[in-house]
């Protein structure tokens, strides 16, 4: 089988964005019939990969051949051709089309016309692949999210796939879907195909997995095959050092330390229902959650930018009216508010094509006013402090901040979210996408937050980091706070446990 | 119940619901206060001729609209291809449908033009029919620098027989069910799923292997040859040219497409119902006349309807079609 | 919530809106009002615009006719319907008139040909179709205008005269793309040839002060050798202009706006040298039209064009009218105080034959 | 203190300062359009020195004056559209503001100074309150700004066409027209007047916090509104000055023309939008400046002079503005951005944060 032309294979592929490195000098070889699984941590690559592979992204360098044949991808449409069939993270079907359409639509070759053939055939389609009670003529926009990934599988599945290519396929499917996806996997190698699965649940790496790459930093670091998988080894390799390192020591809470935040059954109309907590000034609050649990809602209602539809916040004893993020940051009366750094980092976090130094008075230019307007003098030096604090270069003040590495963009949204001074940080995953090293400093900066005496709320995708850096981790499942752990009890294994429902 | 629910339900996702519902009511109003107005040649006039012109020039602007575009060239190429028949119709029946052809042709060309440029340059359409409307009025102006008629032809000419009737059944009505079969045609071929893909979301269209550029340009064409179409017929209505003509189809042509349910950054409606719309803003001129309204009236009552079909479209999304998003797909072994 | 909530608010207002639509329209429906109580003809009235002076003017005139005599028994009732700049629009109101069936329709076309089958309608069914002012290439219809060529070609040669046929002129057009515009202006252009004038250039005054006045900027910008302005419009703008650039006025001739007249007679501007002439279309049109109209209904024959001339005023044979009474204007006024009428008042509205028995104040005070 | 950084970032640093020219704050800001704001002034110079060549005659100061004159109203119209267009909207409503503002303004003034006061007072409200709508119908209905603006034009068209009737009645006081034209080759009041409209659009846009938050607005609705920014607000903020800088844009022209008449705001729909194309502005948002604006419309109105004096006919210049706009917006991007595409990905979420926050 080793002997076998390899159906896809990378030589020496590099991809620059800017001034980020994103891939530099990936070689890899998938031969048919087998599985392949690509780990790595968020941020090292792994997605610009796929692009480059299934032509969303022109590699800058590298050799692509497939089955033998030296070829340049420069559209999607090309490496279907090619047999390169992608299931794509961020979902890649057309919202206004019926699932039935875009079955049709992402298929290679032939066109049924007219609705009722079309949607017969998408039908048979989903029955193929043992997917049932398919409404195929509703619109993608009114699937939910599972739906849409499932659907998204099956339209991969649908056209010619000599390679599978699935993104984090399983990031909106539920158990019993994760075994659906095992078995199809199955049929797809034993008839022939490749496939290549890039997730960060280890678990389904060696469940699913023959042969194994692990990407760091945009390049792969190890290759084994599934009989050698460590998981340890591996999670070092991803990291790039031991786990215990990883992480700066975690500031104790002072015992006579008083409730900031107490939030009372607070509700939302999306999913989050009753949520109740409190956070003790230097307390680090962790929320756990598999994606989509309601842990949006919470952090949403909190920072003001999604009203709630019942139940009470109250910060330092005094109620919050949280109807928009600038009556959380500014509560009034000059009392100190609610900040948030938000998921999206290009999108929400940072205005990226502002410079560094708008980006960061952004929230406190009320302070910064004088006879004449906004006072240059004042600005600079308010910003420069702030940038020390989170370690970016102040003689950047003025560069814009698309011109950042990706982590010196998250310590940029880190300086907007401290300038106000806030009494609460609400960081909703705030090492997404961020180098290990960037990691590290964010977590001095909320060690070094609570140490202040300040409150912070923190979820994050990656258990370990919880458990690692909170003093307490609420459990979110369903739009409902159903655990909490602490102490002894605060291990990646209770928190995984009850993140999936599963409560002693 | 189901195969009596569902019909319904797509009608109102379509979008097309609003525009029917006025263009019904209207009619109704219009028809009660005037009975004469179902006389087969008062229709012809009054509604279908009347909306002819806007309705083609509608549904070339539908086409950019659902795409995700906004397009200000529509009363140059209307203008401009005016110009070219008026000047140059006339002669054997042979030579008119020769112009017709070039007249649609200059159409395509410069939505073409403009479809190159808005994809090569990455540029917005807003700005760019800007900078063709002014060009292509002046052309306009350049061929045709003062209104004239038609040389009138002997025998068969195809021109005025875009206004006229075959058995009491007008040509435009005809011509207007053309295009409908041929958007329901082209809807449901894969061009036409590739434009709603790309007016949809154009990084999902193009990661599911649409050529986003292709389409989008073949999109402003479609868009173009609607307009030389509109501008066909009003060299048929008015038996003329004029080079000043085609301005009031531009701010028109966007009140029908937004009556018709189209929606504004792409991806959802359809020309039938920029067509309604377009139907709808002239029956509403029409009404207000037979109700014996002053004609200023008119003016005040499309912008009216401009928010009213607003108002309802929306209502409708969230009233009626906001439905829990259910999990519907249930997975099972494999066969 | 919140959008259940903004839909209902958006209804409530849009519904507010229509109410008051509704409620203000019971009050300004026109045309029906008058309909019922008398006998006599129901005339119908087109507008392609009615946006300006000239416009709004023209259609007071008529609606004054109706109101008078000899017209006052004859008629009972004119509806004035406007249709905007869109030719399907005039079209599509036209049709609806005929379906009415009014005895006669008085229209302003928007356009030479496009209204040309609807006319040929309404004279198939008995119908009296008139035109004014712009005319229609349907030979059944009857258009009421003046010669536009002869209008420019007048105009021209006294310009030409003040000019004493040399020089540079420059010509302020009306709306490019039209065929009143191009009549007048073929001729003038004839005339400076002839004469051997040189144009420096032309320029779109849209027969509207603003665009008119902006081109009178450009073309002082632009040349400093001007002896003489040939303006369709353009007689308060032009003046403006000159002073504007601080540049000596040289002979112009303009329209027949009261206040160009006001200034060719006002000293302070004489002493600047203003010196030129006035004309223009004639808005007494409509009501020549309405009058045939009735004529023809009566019985009477009408060729497809009648020629009613138009009025232009030299600056020698400019007056002054003091209240704009019958008497006056009979005396042969032609030029009203300020403080009577409006800034954009054309002067030339009363013809002896066509509006006998309208003053000033009737035409001022008409109703709808 | 550059100690810190990683030391991956160290050698790449001097690649980024010349992959990104830091953007340097002099006394002015000009945000993302600071190139193409100096391309529309140097092509301008360029125009000027074809003038001294080709054209003396035009290069005089009168002349000069002239072509200043002209392109104030259509700068002034200029800077609320391209307010508007900086937070992604489009203002059809601009031609019909302006007219209904001047005949309030007409009437009341009846040729009058002493009734200046009122009438220009009576005529901005009528601005602010129609641009208040379009802002509140866009933000808190989430009306597209096309389908707003364009209802509002369609609604004013209408109501000023009924209150007049077609005549409108007085005039606009003499104080206006001397304000626009000068007395007897006196400087016109009006140039002044606008490099102060210049100076304090480009204080407000560098020096305030409406400034900042709208240059934020601009480029991120919903980062901004994150950060404590009332973006919707903003941008109802944006309508306002549009409503407000078109009424007086209207009273301008009013003073140019002499009188107010209806649709005296028609050519202004297209050529609003053309100066601020022209000025380099981003319609997707974020970029742009009055400056530009202000280099467009002295552009487009040197321009329309220079081939006067070719005497060409009135279709050959109205092909030529179309092109001018169209090379320009071209240049602009080719300029700008040399060969670069912006991040696909960053433009889709973008666009549905846009949507998000306008909805």
């Amino acid at each position: 089988m080793n002997d076998a032309i390899p159906v896809l294979e990378m030589r020496g592929v590099r991809k620059t964005y800017g001034i980020t490195q994103a891939l530099k000098g990936i070689s890899i070889q998938l031969k048919p019939g087998r599985v392949y699984g690509l780990v790595g941590e968020n941020g090292a690559g792994k997605s610009t990969l796929v692009k480059s592979m299934c032509g969303a992204v022109k590699p800058d360098e590298g050799e692509l051949i497939v089955a033998g044949r030296p070829v340049t991808i420069n559209s999607p449409q090309q490496a279907r051709e090619l047999g390169i069939s992608t299931v794509f993270q961020e979902l890649s079907l057309i919202p206004d089309l019926t699932l039935a359409e875009n079955v049709q639509l992402q298929r290679q070759s032939g066109w049924i016309r007219g609705r009722r053939p079309r949607i017969t055939y998408a039908t048979e389609v989903a029955a193929t692949w043992g997917l049932t009670g398919v409404n195929v003529d509703t619109r993608i926009d009114a699937l939910s999210l599972r739906d849409q990934q499932l659907a998204e599988i099956l339209c991969a599945l649908n056209r010619p796939h000599r390679v599978l290519v699935l993104d984090e396929p399983t990031s909106a499917l539920l158990p019993a879907d994760v075994e659906w996806l095992h078995a199809v996997v199955r049929r797809v190698v034993a008839e022939g195909s490749t496939v290549l699965l890039i997730t960060h649940m280890l678990e389904e790496i060696e469940r699913f997995c023959d042969e194994i790459y692990v990407q760091r930093n945009g390049a792969i670091v190890d290759h084994v095959d599934r009989a050698d998988f460590d998981r340890g080894q591996v999670i070092e390799q991803m990291i790039g050092r031991s786990l215990e390192s990883a992480f700066p020591p975690i500031p104790p809470i002072p015992s006579e330390s008083e409730v900031l935040l107490e939030v009372s059954s607070l509700s939302t109309r999306g999913l989050l229902q009753d949520a109740s907590f409190t956070i003790k000034a230097g307390e680090i609050l962790g929320v756990a959650a598999l994606d989509g649990q309601g842990q949006n809602d919470l952090f949403e209602a909190l920072s003001g930018d999604l009203r709630s539809t019942d139940g009470s916040v109250r910060l330092r004893g005094l109620p919050m009216r949280l109807r928009s993020p600038a009556e959380a940051l500014r509560p009034g009366g000059g009392r100190a508010g609610i900040a948030l750094v938000p998921a999206e980092r290009k999108t929400h976090g940072a205005i990226l094509d502002l410079p560094i130094r708008k980006n960061v008075s952004l929230p406190i230019l009320r302070r910064l006013g004088g006879a004449f307007g906004l006072r240059d003098s004042k600005e600079t030096e308010a910003v420069s402090t702030l940038l020390e604090a989170v370690q970016v270069d102040r003689l950047k003040i003025d560069d814009p901040v698309r011109s950042l590495s990706g982590g010196n963009q998250q310590k940029v949204v880190f300086a907007k979210a401290l300038a106000g001074d806030a009494d609460v940080l609400l960081l909703f995953d705030p090492t997404r996408g961020v180098d290990v090293g960037t990691k590290y400093e964010i977590y001095k900066l909320i060690a070094g937050y609570a140490r202040a005496g300040k409150g912070i709320l923190i979820y994050s995708t990656e258990i370990p980091e919880l458990v690692n850096i909170c003093h307490r981790v609420l459990v979110c499942y369903h739009g409902r706070l159903v655990a909490e752990r602490h102490g002894a009890e605060l291990n990646e294994h209770s928190l995984m446990t009850a993140a999936i429902g599963v409560i002693k | 119940m189901r195969a009596l629910y569902r019909p319904g339900l797509r009608l109102l996702e379509s979008g097309l619901a609003v525009p029917l519902l006025f263009v019904l009511v209207l009619m109704t109003i219009y028809v009660s206060a005037s009975p004469n107005a179902l006389d087969p040649s008062q229709l012809k006039y009054t509604v279908i001729n009347a909306s002819l012109t806007l309705a083609l020039a509608a549904a070339g602007l539908a086409i950019v609209v659902l795409i995700g575009g906004l397009d200000l060239s529509s009363a140059g190429v209307i203008a401009v291809t005016n110009a070219l028949l008026t000047v140059n119709y006339g002669g054997s029946v042979a030579n008119q449908f020769l112009w017709i052809g070039i007249a649609i042709l200059v159409g395509i060309l410069s939505g073409l033009f403009n479809g190159l440029i808005v994809h090569v340059f990455q540029l917005e359409p807003v700005v760019v029919t800007l900078g063709t409307s002014f060009i292509l009025g002046g052309f306009a102006l350049l061929i045709l620098p003062k209104p004239a008629g038609l040389t009138p032809v002997e025998g068969f000419s195809p021109i005025a027989f875009m206004t006229s009737d075959i058995a009491g059944v007008p040509i435009g009505l005809l011509v207007l069910l053309t295009i409908t079969a041929g958007w329901l045609l082209m809807r449901r071929s894969r061009f036409g799923s590739q434009l709603m893909a790309v007016g949809s979301d154009k990084e999902a269209a193009s990661n599911s292997g649409v050529r986003v550029g292709l389409v989008s340009i073949g999109g402003f064409g479609v868009a173009g040859g609607l307009y030389g179409l509109a501008g066909i017929a009003i060299t048929s209505q008015t038996s003329g040219g004029d080079p000043n003509l085609g301005s009031s189809y531009l701010l028109g042509a966007f009140a029908a497409v937004v009556v018709g349910g189209l929606k504004l950054g792409g991806g959802r409606g359809s020309i039938i119902g920029a067509i309604l719309g377009a139907v709808a803003v002239t029956i509403v001129i029409n009404v207000l006349f037979v109700l014996g309204f002053a004609s200023f009236w008119s003016t005040i009552a499309r912008g009216v309807l401009l928010l009213l079909a607003l108002g309802v479209q929306s209502a409708i999304t969230v009233l009626l079609l906001r439905r829990r998003r259910g999990q519907s797909i249930t997975v099972g072994g494999l066969s | 919530m919140k959008q259940k909530q903004r839909i209902i608010w958006g209804l409530a207002l849009a519904s507010t809106v229509m109410l008051t639509a509704s409620a203000c329209s019971s009050s300004t429906a026109d045309g029906t009002s008058s309909a019922d109580a008398a006998d006599g003809y129901e005339i119908a009235l087109s507008m392609s615009y009615s946006g300006n002076d000239w416009q709004g003017e023209a259609k007071n005139l008529v609606l004054a006719a109706a109101q008078t005599q000899p017209l006052k028994d004859k008629i009972a009732a004119v509806d004035t319907f406007v249709s905007g700049t869109d030719a399907q629009a005039q079209i599509s109101q036209i049709q609806q008139m005929i379906a009415k069936a009014y005895d006669a329709i008085v229209i302003y076309p928007i356009s030479p040909t496009a209204l040309n089958n609807v006319i040929k309608q309404g004279c198939d069914a008995g119908i009296q179709m008139f035109t004014y002012d712009a005319s229609v290439t349907e030979p059944c219809a009857h258009n009421v205008t003046f010669d536009q060529a002869e209008a420019g070609k007048v105009t021209a040669e006294y310009l030409a005269d003040l000019m004493n046929n040399t020089g540079n002129v420059v010509l302020i057009t009306g709306v490019a793309g039209t065929s009143v515009d191009e009549a007048r202006t073929t001729a003038a252009e004839a005339v400076f040839k002839e004469r051997g004038i040189e144009v420096l250039d032309t320029c779109a005054g849209d027969w509207a002060q603003g665009p008119a006045g902006e081109c009178m900027s450009r073309f002082l910008a632009a040349f400093d050798n001007i002896d003489g302005v040939w303006a369709q419009v353009g007689g308060v703008a032009i003046p403006d202009a000159f002073d504007a650039a601080g540049r000596e006025y040289v002979p112009m001739i303009a329209e027949s706006a009261n206040e160009y007249r006001l200034r060719l007679q006002d000293p302070e501007y004489l002493a600047k040298g203003l010196v030129g002439g006035s004309y223009g279309a004639p808005p007494f049109q409509g009501a020549a039209a309405l009058s045939m109209a009735v004529q023809a209904l009566e019985g009477e024959e009408f060729p497809s064009t009648i020629d009613i001339g138009f009025e232009w005023v030299p600056q020698a044979d400019l007056k002054m009218c003091a209240t704009g009474a019958i008497e006056e204007l009979e005396a042969g006024c032609n030029t009203f105080p300020a403080d009577l009428v409006s800034t954009g008042f054309m002067a030339d509205w009363w013809s002896p034959e066509w509006t006998p028995n309208i003053s000033l104040s009737t035409l001022l005070n008409v109703e709808e | 203190m550059t100690t810190t950084a990683p030391v991956g970032e160290k050698n790449l640093r001097d690649k980024t300062s010349r992959l990104h020219k830091p953007q340097r704050r002099g006394l002015l800001d000009l945000g993302g359009a600071r190139g193409a704001v100096t391309a529309v002034w140097i092509v301008l110079v360029l125009l000027y020195i074809f003038i001294l060549i080709f054209r003396p005659g035009l290069a005089q100061l009168s002349s000069v004056q002239t072509i200043v004159v002209l392109a104030a109203v259509t700068a002034v119209a200029g800077l609320g559209q391209g307010a508007v267009i900086f937070t992604g909207g489009i203002d059809l409503s601009i031609p019909w503001i302006m007219s209904s503002s001047a005949i309030v303004f007409a009437s009341i003034a009846q040729g009058e100074d002493g009734n200046l006061i009122v009438a220009l007072l009576a005529a901005v409200v009528i601005g602010l309150l129609l641009g208040l709508a379009n802002g509140v119908g866009v933000t808190r209905f989430g009306i597209h700004p096309v389908v707003m603006t364009l209802a509002v034009s369609a609604i004013l068209e209408g109501g000023a066409l009924g209150w007049t009737g077609g005549l409108v009645t007085g005039s606009p006081p003499p104080i206006v027209a001397l304000f626009m034209r000068g007395d007897a080759g006196s400087f016109p009041m009006v140039i002044p007047a606008l490099l102060l409209l210049a100076v304090l659009v480009s204080f407000v846009y560098r020096q305030t916090r409406y400034g900042r938050e709208l240059q934020a607005v601009g480029l991120n609705p919903t980062a901004s509104r994150l950060a404590g920014v009332h973006s919707k607000t903003i941008i109802t903020s944006v309508y306002a000055i549009s409503g407000v800088t078109a009424a007086l844009a209207g009273i301008m022209l009013s003073g140019l023309a002499g009188q107010s008449y209806l649709g005296m705001g028609d050519p202004y729909l297209l050529t609003s939008v053309a100066v601020v194309a022209l000025g380099g502005a981003s319609f997707a948002g974020g970029r742009g400046h009055f400056l530009g604006t202000l280099g467009g419309a002295l552009l487009l109105s040197a321009l329309i002079t220079v081939l006067m004096t070719f005497q060409l006919p009135e279709a050959i210049r109205t092909i030529a503005q179309g092109s001018v706009i169209l090379i320009a917006v071209i240049a602009a991007k080719v300029g700008v951005r040399p060969g670069k595409r912006k991040n696909s990905d960053g433009i889709k979420s973008f666009r549905r944060s846009r949507e998000k926050a306008i909805l």
